[in-house]
């Protein structure tokens, strides 16, 4: 099983995406090249539904750091959704609970 | 009981999810829980990923499932540049970066980690999960 | 294309089923059909079972997966007794009996099968399925 | 994942039973030894209810030719109910498809 972005909504200030599948070292550069196209129009906040995300790594929690580092200096937020516990936990451990926003 | 699988797998990034899927099935057989394999499956990932990214391997690497009683042992096997660990840093968590997280992952997620690497000579990254 | 995956397995049966999530995975990332998946999974468990049950191995056997653009390759080494393929009967399919229906299968099932072996000398089953 | 025997049903001269999982090398002996105990008792045709049956290969067709070899003596079959493709491809290759009852 691979990666799929499968919904794109901008919205104002805020774009939310929904990642499905594997975010791993064969996938990450689909998620990094749609959330910097995203990003190139115009800075907004990021809310990415994970509740078919059913895995992630270092090499996706990268992408997600360098998404953020790109639209802090705007003060928006990611926001990450309906994480699965071992993604959560992923999160936890690395400190991302602190710098995005977890619900 | 002890008892060893080897796995070679070339050193490709679309040849990972075998490893995932080793680890996967070996711990399930374990009876291992999962949530726990979830997280064999990152750390072993983590070690796969940093072979194809930072060794310079040539052509494969070995993964070594040592299945015990008490235990599961991983041990991933590469014959490239190796590094030296003494300049290796912990990431900051307060400063995130895009990389530098890989082998704090592992040695978060397992209950022990060893690595064993000489400049030039390889890398061996050993992981163990007791059941 | 041309990749190799390596796997040693322990003689016992209920490392069987880490062969199987191998091919699954293997040819999954190939993109061949759920159905020749299946087929595949009891293709390569039939030369497995054989190994188990038949060849008196020591310890380990050894499957290569080689993948190539058109096709995928199994090859199952064991360094086991072998056996007489000249004294090889194909089942009477009128008479059905509880066993040797294994090779059979691998046949039927595969595009190309092919055995080596020899009295004492370990066995090689090779088999092929195209893309 | 293993294979387990969900439902027996003994009703008259058949019984009916329900395989869940993958019948092979490590679990041949449940379904041979469960069906040897329901025989033993009394000869009745056999009906395998194969819906949750995600895996068969010749050990476990092995079993079923060894059970209806007991069976056949006295005039009862077995059948196979909901199996799913793959499975019925293996039993038209090995000829099964003709001395079992396939619905
Ligand atoms: N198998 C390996 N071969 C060579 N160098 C490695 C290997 N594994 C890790 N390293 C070195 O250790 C560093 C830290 O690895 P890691 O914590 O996984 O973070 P990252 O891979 O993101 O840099 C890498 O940057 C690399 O220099
Ligand atoms: N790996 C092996 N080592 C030794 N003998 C083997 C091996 N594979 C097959 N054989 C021989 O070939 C015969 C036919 O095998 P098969 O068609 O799978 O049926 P079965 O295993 O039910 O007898 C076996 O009975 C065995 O004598």
């Amino acid at each position: 099983m691979s990666l799929e972005i499968t919904e794109i909504i901008e919205k104002d200030d805020i774009c939310k995406i929904s990642i499905v599948g594997e975010m791993d070292i064969n996938s990450y550069l689909i998620v990094k090249e749609k959330l910097d196209e995203i990003l190139e129009n115009k800075i907004v906040n990021i809310e990415i539904n994970c509740e078919n995300l059913s895995y992630i790594d270092s090499t996706g929690i990268g992408v997600l750091i360098g998404i953020l580092k790109k639209i802090k200096k705007e003060e928006k937020q990611i926001s990450i959704v309906n994480a699965k516990n071992n993604i959560k936990r992923l999160f936890n451990i690395t400190g991302l609970d602190k710098i995005f926003v977890i619900k | 009981m002890n008892e060893k699988i080897n796995l070679k797998l070339p050193c490709k990034p679309e040849f990972i999810n075998v490893a995932r899927m080793n680890i996967s099935v070996i711990a399930n057989n374990m009876k291992m829980d999962y949530e726990v394999i979830q997280d064999l499956k990152v750390a072993i990932s983590e070690a796969c990923n940093n072979v194809i990214i930072h060794s310079d391997s040539e052509s494969h690497y070995e993964i070594d499932f040592i299945v015990k009683r008490e235990k599961l042992v991983v041990e991933i096997n590469d014959f490239g540049n190796g590094f030296d660990f003494g300049n290796y840093n912990e990431p900051d968590l307060e400063n995130p970066k895009e990389s530098g997280l890989g082998l704090f992952i592992i040695d978060s997620l397992m209950d022990e980690f060893e690595i064993e690497t000489k400049n030039g000579n390889g890398t061996k990254i050993r992981m163990i999960k007791n059941v």
